[in-house]
């Protein structure tokens, strides 16, 4: 068992578990907590397979996203402390088998596809060239994600605007 | 020559067209009248220098309308020949006369209807010179229409009393019932022999070369004819038509337009020669038409409708004629016909206008009050009863030796007591209404100069037409020696009988009736007619309404109840689909996954 | 030698020299204060009371561990390591002089920004655990000040990372050899500053320290923290500001660049950062701080459009050069 | 490790997304589960570009990011909203589309 297999399997484990941690606690707070377990797991997984860049962003956007996403949650809670933000389930059996279908229909499709057995290798300096593609082939989506990010920004302005 | 012919038929479109398109003038009433007249003036000068042109062939000017791969399939044109030179001028004039007595019998009409009635008067005169003139069907058909339509629109002119109205309707629908076997005919002509144009048919008639099998073509057309010419069993809307004024009924239905029918038999005779058996049905009909109007022109009170019966009654002379072969004799008559019965309508007018009424009941010792009418009423009268030397025996004379010559016995005998009926209807209403013993009511007086001017003018002219064919010997026909005894025989025994029966009162109309009792009932009710067309129209129409809305409200309704009863219980159903919570909707979207992998697997 | 054991023994190494490192900066943040104050400082454990933080360090490990009441318990007891952990993991990149250090990454200024963003995680947990409304005030203060301060800090770090042309540390300082970028004209120093200003307020400290703020909040998200929890967190921020001017002494004063043998580069490079610390714990102890408005106004109507602006200007500057880096 | 486990990881992850999407009654539940399924997607990204050598993938996940944090403001701004309007943000009384 190399290295990469343990950490694999370790992360693989902290990922499900904090994911569905994160799908089926009580508590938002925690939830949310979990997510961002789920989110360094994800980070280590792009380790894992040589993003280090990924792992980065990642770790940068998510942080500020998920603590974000606390603060939201518990302003719509209306009491600043108090008993956990509660936050309950319904119809989990129907939400279990369809999701249990999809990832079985999903492994049946990925189990006959023909997938690459071993890594290619993907040049030296990773960071490097995804900075190159960004601002050669794939430019046109970056400045567009720019004009996206821009929009997203005045829109959520927009909405979340207290009327004077 | 053409370009006088074109002055007489634009000068009437361009007063129409001007008091049409200025208000200000057509409101001003008087003013638009005198517009119209001088147009119709002008068209009368031109006709008459027209008139003076001997013509040898045809004269035909044409412009190309519809554009075709082979050249055009249809032109406009004129097309001048005597036929055509003659009815220009009967046109002409008695539009003239008619629009210049209007301007005294409508004088206490609004101004703004005024200048309505003197801008379809203006249509009318354009319209009848360009089917006088047209040089081709489809040019003919299209006046044709126009006539009908300016025929409608001044039958119409009162169109606030609902009787008018719905005597316009009934000419209107009546006379087009012809018109869709005109337009009919007019094409499977065409298909027949490939061209509109008279003048390469009457080519081809002439050689002889027309295509066989003619006698359903032709009999169409003669629907259009026999429609506009009131001919049996069309003849309904004439007499409703005297709903109008007066002198619309002079011009329309006794000089002009009812004589559209004839003068296209006449014009197309050529064609119809070769369809013997149309031929001899349109003298039968007419015959026919002739002694049945006659009988319901005896019975009738009203001034006016006795005149509009007489007109069918003469109508049914001309077209026997032209049936008979005789199309010159019929269209003398026509335009005799057209002067006396003008003159006869105007007189009537004048007396109506005078008394207020038109029943001859309520009318009586008019000679006395109206001496000038009297007279003219009197001379047209005996023009009408054929006596001699007046122009009626003259036209009416030559009818009977056409017809006599073609062999037709019968329509002969039904003419001939024709010609008698008409005497004794004619000398009732004279008797009855000038030298009655009734008191008429008011205060009657003569006609104003507008009005009596143009009687005069008429009187004259019967008197000089008479004259001038006496003079001249008839020199269309040829009829044997008996006849003219014979037609002076019948105008003096209905003469004679009409004096028994309303003057000297030896002879009471109430035994006659009793006598002819059965004929008395049916005359009086017009045989039926108006009613079984009622009927049919009541029947038919309402009957086929009702059996449509039944089907619309029970079949078609009922399937579309059917249909968006199930719409809507479907759509009630599949509403529920739609929770408002889009976490059911991601279900959709979960199972679109799921159909997605199970289809690319069963797939390879 | 990349072996595991290697690597385990050396982050064990590293880890127990930070520790030590960060116990005795305590020691000299207050000496350093007590002088600007005229004060002597802690003067009984030991000589020169060098073995105060030890002392400290004790008691705290020996004082009661008190759970509020109806507190979010397992939030409140690991809010704690989920501080210190992303404070003590930045060091793992850290390259203290050429080959000595855990893992030189060639993402290493970016590795250090994602990591030390974690924090803010620990602290709201805290914030949150204790339920506590000062401290909950406190966090939510601090998620505020360290999102807005976030922006301009990366910006700032971004401008030696354009002037070298690479994000591995070790390539930075190599691109110093010569000039420091702190020296570099306009550009360098005015990134500095903007280093400097938003290392202090993303560090919470004087004059930017609202989530403290003793007259408002008592004692910021940690007010109910004692014994070794408390112990943790303050491990965790001195850990965070030791890092933050070693990443200043690297990025602006030329790492262990400096005269005398390689193996002086360590020495050279913590007595660098140790003049970072100390210049920002100057900055903390003469300072009033300022209000919250203030501080956000500060930051996204001046330090971001300043950085922002900066960092752009770099970035022309080396294209108009033709090309960055050592070469 | 195989493509396959990478793949069949991210498969798990994206199955409890959809799990928390399809089951959370709150609002900002339903955004949590949003957020692992598109991690998920991006681990797939991630692995498929570094089995195939091809670092375009990578670009792939880092627009994913981005757009998943242009989509958590929007998300949050629109559930503030309803929040003021309808006083809850209980995914299960927010159906006024119901049809």
């Amino acid at each position: 068992m190399t290295l990469e297999t343990g950490a694999f399997w370790g992360l693989a484990a902290v990922l499900l578990a904090s994911s569905l941690a994160v799908v089926l606690t009580r508590n938002l707070f925690h939830s949310v907590l979990y997510l961002a377990v789920a989110i360094v797991a994800t980070g280590g997984v792009f380790l894992l397979l040589d993003a280090a860049f990924l792992f980065g962003v990642q770790l940068l956007l998510y942080a500020g996203g998920v603590v974000t996403i606390v603060v939201f949650a518990i302003m719509l809670t209306e009491r600043l402390v108090g008993e956990g933000i509660g936050q309950t389930s319904r119809y989990l059996i129907n939400g279990a088998v369809v999701s249990v279908a999809v990832f079985v229909g999903v492994l049946l499709f990925v189990g006959q596809a023909p997938l690459p057995a071993a890594r290619r290798p993907l040049g030296a300096d990773v960071t490097r060239a995804l900075g190159e593609l960004l601002l050669t082939r794939y430019v046109l989506a970056f400045e567009l994600l720019a004009v996206l990010l821009v929009t997203a920004l005045l829109g959520a302005l927009y909405l979340a605007r207290t009327d004077e | 020559m053409t370009r006088l012919a074109l002055v007489a038929l634009t000068l009437p479109f361009l007063a129409f067209l001007l008091l049409a398109l200025v208000p200000p003038l057509r409101r001003r009433g008087r003013a638009a009248g005198l517009v119209s007249i001088a147009a119709v003036g002008g068209a009368l000068a031109a006709a008459l220098a027209l008139w003076r042109v001997p013509v040898g062939a045809p004269a035909v000017g044409v412009w190309e309308w519809i554009p075709a791969d082979a050249g055009p399939l249809v032109t406009v044109g004129l097309y001048v020949d005597p036929i055509s030179q003659a009815m220009l001028v009967l046109v002409t004039l008695v539009a003239l006369l008619v629009q210049v007595y209007s301007l005294a019998y409508l004088d206490e009409e609004r101004a703004p209807a005024l200048g309505r009635y003197y801008a379809y008067q203006s249509l009318f005169a354009f319209s009848m010179l360009g089917l006088v003139l047209a040089p081709n069907f489809v040019q003919l058909f299209v006046f044709w229409e126009l006539v009908g339509l300016c025929s409608y629109l001044l039958i119409g002119f009162w169109y606030d009393r609902p009787a008018a109205a719905r005597a316009a309707v009934k000419a209107f629908w009546t006379t087009r019932l012809g018109d869709v076997g005109l337009i009919i005919g007019i094409v499977l002509l065409w298909r027949a022999t490939g061209t509109f144009d008279f003048a390469t048919l009457f080519e081809l008639a002439g050689g002889g070369r027309l295509p066989a099998g003619l006698a359903l073509t032709m009999f169409l057309i003669y629907l259009g004819a026999a429609g506009k010419s009131a001919q049996f069993p069309l003849h309904v809307w004439l007499p409703d038509a005297m709903e109008g004024p007066t002198p619309v009924s002079a011009l329309i239905h006794a000089a002009t337009m009812v004589t559209a029918g004839v003068f296209l038999v006449t014009r197309a005779f050529q064609l119809f020669a070769a369809a013997p058996a149309v031929l001899a049905l349109i003298a039968w009909v007419g015959a026919f038409t002739a002694l049945l109007a006659a009988t319901m022109a005896c019975v009738e009170n009203d001034i006016k409708r006795v005149l509009a019966y007489s007109t069918v009654s003469q109508l049914g002379y001309m077209m026997a004629a032209a049936g008979a072969g005789a199309p010159d004799a019929g269209f003398l008559h026509l335009l005799t016909h057209g002067v006396f019965k003008a003159l006869l309508f105007l007189a009537a007018g004048a007396v109506v206008h005078a008394v207020g009424t038109n029943d001859i009941r309520q009318m009586g010792r008019l000679f006395r009050a109206l001496p000038q009418t009297g007279i003219v009423f009197l001379v047209g009268t005996l023009a009408l009863a054929g006596v001699w030397p007046l122009s009626g025996f003259f036209s009416k004379e030559a009818v009977l030796a056409g017809v006599w010559a073609a062999h037709l016995r019968v329509p002969f005998l039904m003419l001939a007591l024709t010609a008698f009926l008409t005497a004794v209807y004619m000398f009732r209403v004279v008797l009855v209404a000038f030298f009655g013993r009734v008191e008429a009511g008011g205060h009657p007086h003569d006609a104003p100069p507008p009005m009596a001017v143009p009687l005069w003018v008429l009187a004259v002219l019967t008197l000089a037409i008479g004259a001038r064919l006496a003079l001249r010997g008839g020199e269309t026909a040829h009829p044997p020696g008996w006849l003219t005894s014979l037609s002076v025989g019948l105008a003096a025994a209905g003469i004679l009988l009409a004096l028994l029966m309303y003057q000297v009162r030896v002879v009471s109309p109430a035994a006659v009736s009793r006598a002819l009792a059965p004929l008395d009932f049916a005359a009086r009710r017009r045989y039926g007619i108006d009613a079984l067309y009622g009927a049919l129209y009541r029947g038919l129409l309402l009957g086929f309404s009702w059996l449509i809305g039944w089907i619309d409200r029970y079949l078609v309704d009922g399937v579309l109840n059917v249909l968006s009863a199930l719409t809507l219980r479907a759509g009630d159903r599949l509403r529920r689909i739609q929770s408002g919570q889009a976490q059911d909707y991601v279900y959709g979207v979960a199972f679109g996954l799921l159909a997605l992998l199970i289809v690319s697997r069963l797939w390879r | 030698m990349t072996s595991p054991l290697r690597d385990l023994v050396a982050a064990v190494v590293l880890l127990n020299a930070v520790i030590g490192l960060v116990t005795y900066v305590t020691l000299l943040e207050r000496k350093f204060a007590a002088r600007m104050q005229s004060r002597i400082g802690p003067y009984r454990v030991g000589p020169h009371g060098l073995l105060q933080p030890i002392a400290d360090a004790l008691k705290l490990m020996m004082k009661e561990d008190v759970v509020p009441a109806r507190s979010d318990r397992w939030v409140y007891n690991l809010a704690p390591l989920a501080f210190l952990l992303p404070c003590l993991l930045i060091f793992a990149t850290i390259p203290f002089a050429p080959g000595l250090g855990l893992a030189d990454l060639n993402i290493g200024v970016l590795f250090f920004l994602a990591v030390s963003a974690l924090e803010i995680v620990g602290l709201f947990m805290g914030g949150w655990g204790s339920n506590n409304k000062y401290a909950l005030l406190s966090a939510m203060r601090g998620v505020n000040q360290i999102i807005s301060y976030e922006l301009p800090f990366i910006f700032a770090a971004l401008v030696p990372v354009v002037l070298s042309g690479t994000l591995r540390l070790g390539g930075i300082v190599e691109a110093q050899r010569g000039l420091w970028f702190a020296a570099w004209p306009v550009v360098g120093q005015a990134a500095f500053l903007a280093y400097l200003v938003a290392m202090i307020a993303a560090e919470n400290r004087a004059p930017f320290d609202i989530l403290e703020a003793e007259s408002e909040l008592v004692a910021g998200f940690r007010v109910e923290y004692s014994g070794m929890k408390f112990a943790l967190i303050q491990l965790g921020e001195y850990a965070h500001v030791l890092a933050t001017s070693y990443l200043g002494a690297l990025l602006f004063l030329g790492g262990w660049l400096g005269p005398g043998p390689a193996w002086l580069g360590a020495v050279w490079f913590t007595g660098k950062a140790l003049v970072v610390f100390l210049l920002v714990t100057w900055v903390r102890w003469s300072f009033v701080r300022i209000r919250v408005d203030q501080i956000l106004a500060i930051s996204w109507k001046l330090l971001l459009p300043a950085t922002l602006a900066l960092l752009l200007a770099t970035a022309g500057w080396v294209a108009y050069r033709g090309g960055a880096g050592v070469a | 490790m195989t493509l396959q486990a990478y793949v069949i990881l991210s498969a798990a992850v994206f199955a409890i997304g959809l799990l928390g999407v399809l089951t959370r009654r709150n609002a900002i539940g339903i955004l949590l589960g949003i957020e692992l399924m598109l991690n998920a997607v991006n681990i797939n990204f991630v692995a498929f570009a570094r089995f195939n050598g091809d670092p375009a993938g990578m670009v792939f996940a880092l627009f994913t990011i981005a757009i998943t944090v242009a989509e958590v403001a929007v998300g949050l701004a629109i559930v503030i909203v309803i929040f003021r309007i309808r006083r809850t943000i209980d995914a299960d009384r927010l159906d006024l589309l119901k049809g």
